[in-house]
């Protein structure tokens, strides 16, 4: 599956792209993780939360949707 | 979940003051309508180590964003005997003085708009995906965390 | 107490949206302000016996009445860490729809605001010499009691 | 002591006026308010306060200041 990985934020800066697509073989978010923290280490460095379908999500929730967004802490308001 | 229109929630750079008096001045006309309670989150002149904010710059995962204000706006309906709701956000860039965040309930009576109103307030800083960028006077800048 | 200048909170007529909206424009050059709360009291269409209500025709003590927003005032800010705080209430005939009560506060957070605007109404509910007259679309009248 | 007796809402109506003046000589408020009972008995049947310097009074207050005023329920805001 393609999935579309976007960042805020902070992690924005961190990977330099505000969103990309990456090939991803079935697996839960924290196999997803993985892979981005050896692509970007500096990721390994930072607080953040995952969203998957508009929700957050744990590390062994499976992807099934290709919409997966890597959220910083919130400060809105 | 209802199945209602999600709305979008955002505008593009502050709120204006007279938008705020605007919103007031279209619920005149409800006469149901006893209390509005009003909150409106201003950005700050903060200073952080020697430094001064000037604006904090707003993005968010819009999407998903919208979707939270929406269930927000739902189980604030369900928890508090509420009239109306309103809720404006800002994306993009606010200077220091500038209205960021505006919301709005309406009840027949008093009581519920207090709680209603904090309610709505701290479920935003909680669960909406929405980033502010702190620039300071000097251009450099930090990520800003909710407290 | 403290030997501040008593103001008079008092209003001829109705309170518009747009002294309203304006209070908030006078808010923006504070820089150190974070989060505004701001209560509006509607006068409300009730139907009470089968006649509605058209307007209520407000009167005070008023000496006595801007003593006690004035002691409201002093012991909010002694309770609360406010920047400002502001009360306006309307005399005389305010129609449905309209807006007879506006309370305005600010602080550089905004965990305070919402306990501080709610503290403010009830003290005002409970313990101002303001006398509201029910008018109906008979014109016939009744006074109103706070519930 | 001439007193300054203010009435207000539906107490007003009762009196038919908003103030009016009443030589008392010293005494308190609930000695005033016998006065007043028997020159208006429908004052006996409705609610209200008494202030006096601005504050809310008991019966047993004496009277010292010349200004009186008979509060119905508050209803502002």
């Amino acid at each position: 599956m393609n999935l579309n990985i976007k960042y805020f934020g902070v992690l924005a800066e961190i990977t330099k792209c505000s969103e990309e697509t990456l090939s991803f073989s079935e697996g839960t978010v924290g196999e997803l993780l993985a892979v981005l923290q050896a692509k970007y280490p500096a990721l390994g460095t930072k607080d953040f939360q995952v969203a998957h379908k508009q929700e957050i999500v744990t590390k062994d929730t499976k992807i099934t949707n290709p919409e997966i967004a890597l959220l910083p802490p919130f400060s809105g308001g | 979940m209802s199945e209602k229109k999600i709305k979008n929630v955002f505008i593009e750079g502050p709120i204006s003051s007279q938008f705020i008096g605007d919103s007031i001045a279209k619920h005149q006309s409800k006469k149901a309508i006893g209390a509005h309670a009003i909150f409106a989150g201003q950005v700050r002149a903060d200073e952080i180590e020697g430094k001064t904010v000037s604006a904090i710059e707003y993005s968010a995962y819009e999407e998903m964003a919208n979707t939270k204000f929406h269930e927000i706006r739902e189980a604030t309906f369900g928890a508090f005997e509420l009239s109306c709701m309103h809720i404006y956000h800002s994306l993009g860039t606010v200077a220091t003085g500038e209205i960021c965040l505006f919301v709005f309930v309406s009840a027949p009576r008093r009581k519920v708009v207090f709680k209603a109103l904090e309610f709505v307030v701290e479920e935003i800083k909680a669960n909406v995906p929405v980033f502010g960028k702190e620039i300071f006077t000097d251009e450099s800048h930090q990520w800003k965390v909710n407290s």
